[in-house]
């Protein structure tokens, strides 16, 4: 449906419009020199310059793995953040974990686990939907990379940038 | 006594409405008929009902007699029910006269969350890594009908995980939750009794009877109907979750039965093959073997571009150029040097353009390949090949399909042959060594795996396994049943239908079938028992077509040639691919499928 | 050194091609371009005529090309005229040919 | 022709272009600092002090860029047009005086009679690049982008043309050289009172000539494309206009022909109403070969500032509409110029010599 | 005025010229026209009719070839394909274009004071806009408010038909 915006009439003194753009004028310049006698407050220096000070808590950056306290990765490849992710960033490739390890009761792990950075789109669902705390989105927000292949993030690359988590519910532990 | 129903009518009334259902029907079912669902866990229609799991209870009465032993009516008209005080377990009940059931009354509701809640005490909370996950009754139960919190802080009982309890099932005790399903599937259906509970109370245990193993045929089946995660299919555990998987209704080509089947791919990739039930052809069944030869359709050695040889050599070329050369090369002989080998694993539609591509050369040498292996009582047919009887309807020869192979054969060693079309078929079964095919001046195949005889050829044509394509086969029963393509084939493969449309037309420039609906509608036309029917009309279940009794009984000289051409296949198992061990023998695919499943996929 | 006739030459040619693309061809916008072209090798006449007559004061004779002052306003009138026309034809007719052109023609 | 005319004239000709080139290069620079102040960003700042660096930079980008070229497009066309839009801009500086002299060489490349005239002719032909470029893309932007130029361009040429008349009524003659001259007698146009303070004719004469430079101000800004008249380049609605499918040095060269045309209407404006390169209390270069490079810097400080004031219009004012753009031109500016000359012609006509 | 640059410009007028009528393309067509105008600006400044040379460029080049060449692109007029040609028109148009040269060539040839030189200017960089305008306002008054009076009358005419039919 069409919307018709009622516009005002103008008198014929307005309608020479200089005045009005002098003033345009004026604003503008005052800007200008405002910013060249370096009283404006200018734009951050991005590199040197970071906003890692003021990331709000709930800042949502690059997607991550982490590992609990006692060095082991959370994540059981159950995959449901890689059926959740809109934009299917998420691959993984579910293993067995070998009898003998130290956490062979949790039988299942990401053998491959890929997020595609230029797909994402750091909507936090996989965070969201995860069963096992294991993906958390971190503050990280410079994701680089030269190529395409650069841009998805390995389980390795993952799991450095979570890094170890504490206070996460230790729920395969030997009471389970 | 001619007047009296052939089968008794009881009336019952489910949740205040009164039905009427014949004698023998388990209340549960009569639910389940008028649309109302029990839950339940160790309930299987096709297994007798042990009550264990405690899922399924609901209130029951009887009608109130009165002192005349006749039901006593209310003010409405209706008898007055006397309810029993205490739930009962519907799936062991069998209906009977005046029979009353409620099955959402408070009770009903509190037994089901007291059931829900102890099945669920000892039951790990480790949905994430159980392959049943979304498609656990436990889980979909929980929501419905449980609690959403746990009140259990003792620990829980630990049990045996990862058990292997025959090659091919995988068991985590810690996940059963008791139902007997499984065990009742062995002592009923497979009449292999080797499960069974073992240990008391909270620490009941499934397990295999000391010195047996879960290691017949039908094995995988107990992971079918295992309501939780604790039984899993060791070719498929951890590989990919259910909720990714595309389902895709086709029909098993293992042999002549046809089971109905679900293929679950993803991304072109599949990962399991389960029954779907259908109880005029395999009920809710299937077997090992069948279920699980697909695997050759991602074999390294699959065809996947058209070659054709230049120069003594095989060079891949488009698909436009591989058909001119086919159609050129049988362009050259006469209709009395060329040789159709066809194949019982083709749909009906293939062998039909496979006809016509005959009658237009006027090739009169053609058959197919027979193919047998010890059947058993249950589902495995002795015929492996999956369309005997299409090939028996299409091809419309005077012989059993299978009989002219050796004459065939004959004709190609001495030299009256000179070109032979194989399709869908190792040249080498037809007991020719490799020398005594490249010495043939046209061999064109048409196939999926690369094998010795298609090194020899001069144009081979890469073609769909049975869950690319679509099509039509006629089982063992005559019953006609439909194909549907679950996964794109690899490479530049393509449609077998297509090919062999393509060649006709290369060869006669024929009138142009446009879609695979056209080639059934041809076959209409030329076929009296394909009548009436189309791809759709056949339906997800089939449509017995062809009545096996009326068919003239095999000649004796023909169940000897095929006897021969059997022979020609068993001595030949020395130098076999793959692919033929796997069609070759059930037991030994089936330990090769278990080696398999170590190795990484692709 | 460049004499008169030269130049009404060169002026001869460029009326020619002109003429000859009004005679051959058949877009309506083509035989337009063409009658500039004939209109400015008059204008080129003009000018040398008008070099080539040095009045007593030793300036050219202006009056040449005060006529190519008009002629240069005139033609830009015409084009205007003639490209207005043009555009009302091709809205009436879908086309700019000539032998699309016919009603008036036997 | 002497030999002497000859290699000053080639001189000029190679310091002058080199010159163009740096001013525009750098031009691009200011802008892109300029608009960054405006809107309170500090614009490129990292290549070199300052950012000084950044045209090379972006010269080196535009250079090692993919050459691309459409494949419906008329190639032959399509290569020409960037050159087309160009040479005109930089061809017509050749007749602005762009200071005194300098070891008695005039400073200025070409003084021809018609000078005015000479600068609306091969400034017309400007156009030229953009309609061709936008044709030959074949593609449906430029080829917009091509037909709003072609129309625009058309319609305020009359414009530019009418609001110099003024001009050419008080000097007598078309010679830009010689408007200098009578600049450097009579004040600038701009303000013909200055100095002469009590006369009342020089007072009111300024209220036409100020209208004469606003309309001439105007119609540059159309005549080259530059906010609020760039429509033939409208991002937002024609995905860059005539240039959309240019890459690599063709879409530099259109860049180029872009500043270059700005710093010669720049040129343009400074000696029609600001005097060109006199300064009052400088003399001019016959008094020594320091007053005549003073002339000179004065000239390009002038055309800088005249340049400033392009950009800062253009981060000011929004884009006009097609359709409001060619009412102000024809129902607007056309009407304000030729009454202008009336006035002009008036004052002349009825007050003392001037 | 050097007979090197005569003959390049003028070379140049006619090339141009020739393609005009040659080229099937209207674009091409119209380009060639303007570069032929270009031409012939040059050699009117060869006869030192600056004035005319540069109102050739501007009135013609920048104003008129624009106009046709946003009228061809408006219109979408592409190149010609090729018709049937109708021979017998084609040879007898080209004929009597031949024929025309021809004509006024033997004309030329037999007047005398084509064979002569321009005679040398007092001041060669005359204000030759001066004096046409003296000529203008004082001996063609009439005609030049005449040709005024034309072009209003063009212009209206040109607003009436480019109107569309009001439906």
């Amino acid at each position: 449906m069409a919307i018709t915006v009622p516009r005002p009439r103008l008198t014929w003194r307005e309608r020479w419009y200089l005045p009005t753009i002098a003033a345009g004028l004026a604003i503008t310049f005052k800007h200008f020199k405002n910013t060249l006698l370096g009283r404006t407050k200018v734009t951050m220096e991005y590199p040197e310059q970071k906003w890692d000070a003021h990331l709000p808590d709930y800042y949502r950056g690059a997607p991550a793995l982490v590992s609990d306290a006692g060095g082991r990765v959370r994540c059981v490849a159950c995959q449901l953040c890689e059926f959740i992710c809109p934009p299917r960033a998420i691959k993984i490739i579910p293993g067995e974990i070998p009898p003998g390890d130290r956490f062979a009761k949790v039988e299942k792990f990401p053998q491959e686990f890929d997020i595609d950075m230029i797909r994402c789109i750091y909507c936090g669902m996989c965070e969201e939907v995860c069963p096992e705390q294991a993906i958390f989105l971190r503050k990280d927000y410079a994701i680089t990379g030269f190529t395409r292949a650069d841009m998805v993030h390995h389980k390795e690359k993952l799991l450095e940038i979570g890094g170890v988590m504490h206070g996460v519910v230790l729920k395969w532990n030997e009471k389970k | 006594m001619p007047n009296e129903p052939a089968v008794q009518m009881f009336n019952v009334q489910i949740d205040g409405v009164w039905h009427r259902f014949p004698k023998g029907t388990r209340v549960i079912e009569a639910c389940e008929q008028v649309g109302v669902f029990v839950p339940r866990y160790c309930y299987h229609k096709m297994l007798s009902s042990p009550g264990n799991c405690r899922m399924c209870l609901i209130e029951m009465g009887f009608p109130r007699l009165g002192p005349d032993r006749k039901p006593e009516l209310g003010t409405d008209g209706k008898p007055i029910i006397n309810w029993m005080p205490r739930p009962q377990i519907c799936c062991a009940q069998d209906v009977a006269e005046g029979i009353a059931v409620r099955t959402d009354s408070p009770l009903v509701k509190e037994c089901q969350r007291g059931v829900m809640e102890f099945l669920l005490i000892n039951h790990p909370l480790d949905c994430p890594i159980c392959d049943q996950a979304g498609e656990c009754r436990l889980q979909e139960f929980s929501v419905d009908y449980g609690t959403s919190q746990s009140r259990f802080l003792e620990n829980k009982v630990k049990k045996p995980k990862a058990v292997q309890v025959g090659p091919r099932v995988t068991l985590d005790d810690e996940r059963c939750i008791l139902c007997s399903r499984c065990i009742r599937f062995c002592q009923e259906i497979a009449h292999d009794d080797v499960l069974g509970f073992v240990d008391r109370g909270s620490h009941t245990v499934l397990t295999a009877h000391p010195g047996k193993s879960l290691d017949n045929n039908y094995s995988l089946n107990t992971v079918d109907i295992c309501p939780v995660g604790a039984l899993t299919s060791t070719d498929f555990r951890f590989k990919m979750r259910v909720w990714f998987l595309k389902e895709t209704k086709s029909i098993c080509t293992s042999c002549a039965t046809g089971c109905n089947t679900v293929i679950g791919t993803r991304e072109d990739v599949i990962y399991r093959q389960t029954p779907r039930e259908n109880d005029d052809v395999n009920s809710c069944w299937m077997c090992d073997y069948g279920r699980l030869n697909y695997k050759y359709l991602e074999a390294e050695d699959r065809l996947l571009e058209p070659r054709i040889r230049s120069d003594g050599k095989l060079v891949p070329a488009d698909w436009p150029t591989a058909i001119g050369q086919a159609a050129l090369h049988l362009k050259q002989f006469a209709a009395s040097e060329i040789a159709i080998v066809a194949s019982g694993r083709m749909t009906n539609e293939e062998l039909w353009l496979t006809a016509q591509l005959a009658s237009s050369l006027g090739v009169k040498c053609i058959d197919i390949v027979p193919r047998r292996g010890r059947g058993d009582k249950i589902l495995l047919s002795k015929d492996r090949n999956p369309n005997t009887n299409g090939v028996r309807l299409i091809l419309g020869s005077r012989s059993a399909p299978g009989a002219k192979l050796m004459a065939i054969a004959d004709a190609v060693r001495s030299g009256e042959i000179k070109a032979l079309v194989i399709l869908k078929e190792n040249a080498m079964h037809l007991g020719l060594s490799v020398e005594e095919l490249a010495r043939l001046p046209a061999l064109i195949v048409m196939n999926i795996l690369r094998n010795a005889a298609t090194e020899k050829a001069s144009v081979v044509l890469p073609a769909c396994g049975f869950a690319e394509k679509r099509g039509s086969m006629v089982n063992g029963k005559g019953r006609l049943q439909r194909l549907n393509r679950a996964t794109r084939p690899p490479g530049n493969a393509r449609d077998d239908w297509e090919i062999l449309r393509d060649l006709l037309q290369g060869i006669d420039g024929g009138d142009s079938l446009h879609s695979i609906e056209d080639v059934f509608r041809r076959i209409r036309e030329t076929v009296p028992q394909f009548a009436g029917l189309s791809l759709s009309k056949i339906g997800d279940l089939g449509v017995h077509i062809l009545k096996i009794e009326e068919l003239p009984a095999t000649h004796p000289s023909d169940e000897e040639a095929i006897e021969q051409a059997i022979a020609v296949q068993a001595a030949r198992r020395s130098v076999r691919s793959d692919l033929d061990r796997a069609y070759a023998n059930p037991a030994e695919s089936i330990t090769r499928q278990a080696e398999a499943q170590t190795a990484p996929r692709r | 050194m460049i004499t008169l006739g030269d130049y009404l030459v060169v002026s001869a040619i460029l009326f020619t091609m002109g003429f000859a693309g009004v005679m051959l061809r058949r877009n309506l916008i083509v035989i337009l371009m063409s009658l500039e072209l004939m209109l400015n090798a008059a204008n080129l006449s003009l000018v040398a005529f008008s070099r080539f007559r040095v009045g007593a004061n030793g300036l050219p004779n202006y009056n040449g090309q005060v006529f190519v002052f008009f002629v240069i306003t005139v033609a830009a009138a015409e084009v205007a005229v003639g490209l207005a026309l043009l555009v009302a034809l091709y809205r009436a007719r879908q086309t700019t040919n000539v032998e699309d052109i016919r009603s008036l023609k036997f | 022709m002497d030999w002497f005319f000859i290699i000053t004239s080639l001189l000029k000709i190679t310091i002058l272009l080199g010159v163009i080139l740096f001013m525009v290069s750098y031009a691009v620079y200011a802008e892109r600092r300029v608009s960054a102040f405006i809107q309170d960003r500090l614009g490129p700042n990292r290549v070199g002090p300052a950012g000084l660096l950044q045209p090379i930079a972006d010269m080196f980008k535009l250079l090692l860029k993919e050459d691309f070229t459409p494949r419906s497009a008329n190639t032959f066309y399509y290569s020409l047009a960037p050159g087309l839009a160009v040479a005109p801009a930089i061809i017509t500086i050749a007749v602005v005086p762009f200071g005194s002299t300098l070891f008695g060489v005039p400073m200025v490349v070409a003084d021809v009679n018609v000078g005015i005239f000479f600068v609306f002719a091969i400034s017309s032909l400007g156009v030229y690049g953009i309609v061709i470029g936008g044709w030959a893309s074949n593609s449906k932007y430029p080829f917009l982008g091509a037909i709003r130029s072609s129309a625009q361009m058309l319609s305020y040429e009359l414009s530019l043309g009418l609001a110099v008349i003024p001009v050419f009524l008080l000097v007598g003659n078309l010679r830009l050289t010689s408007v200098v001259r009578y600049q450097i007698e009579h004040g600038w146009f701009i303000a013909a009172f200055v100095g002469d303070w009590m006369n009342p004719w020089k007072w009111l004469l300024a209220i036409p000539m100020i209208i004469s430079f606003l309309v001439f101000m105007i119609a540059i800004f159309a005549e080259t494309n530059r906010l609020p008249f760039d429509l033939p380049e409208a991002e937002q609605e024609l995905a860059g206009g005539y240039n959309t499918e240019y890459s690599s040095m063709k879409f530099a060269l259109y860049f180029l022909g872009e500043y270059a045309a700005m710093i010669t209407g720049s040129a343009v404006v400074v000696t029609l109403f600001f005097g060109g390169w006199h300064f009052p209390g400088i003399p001019d270069g016959y008094h020594g070969w320091v007053f005549g490079l003073i002339n000179i810097a004065v000239f390009f400080t002038k055309v800088a500032v005249v340049i400033f004031v392009f950009m800062w219009v253009r981060w000011t004012l929004p884009r006009f509409r097609w359709d409001q753009l060619m009412r102000l031109g024809w129902l607007f500016f056309f009407e304000i110029a030729l009454v202008n000359i009336f006035l002009v012609a008036g004052i002349l006509a009825y007050g003392p010599r001037l | 005025m050097s007979p090197f640059l005569f003959w390049l410009f003028a070379s140049l007028t006619l090339i141009f010229g020739a393609a005009v009528v040659l080229n099937p393309n209207p674009v091409a067509s119209a380009l060639s026209l303007v570069a032929s105008f270009l031409g012939l600006s040059a050699l009117f400044m060869s006869l030192d009719a600056f004035f005319i040379g540069i109102i050739q460029v501007l009135v013609y080049a920048g104003a008129v070839m624009v106009l046709f060449l946003f009228i061809i692109m408006l219109l979408d007029l592409r190149a010609e394909e090729r018709r049937r040609i109708n021979w017998l028109a084609a040879a007898g148009g080209f004929g009597v274009a031949v024929i025309l040269l021809v004509q006024i060539c033997v004309v030329i040839v037999h007047f005398q004071a084509a064979k002569q030189t321009f005679p040398p200017l007092a001041r060669p960089t005359s204000a030759d806009v001066w004096n046409i305008g003296q000529l203008l306002f004082m001996n063609y008054n009439l005609p030049f408010q005449v040709i005024g009076v034309l072009v209003l009358v063009a212009t209206v005419g040109v607003v009436l038909l480019s109107r569309r039919e009001p439906r």
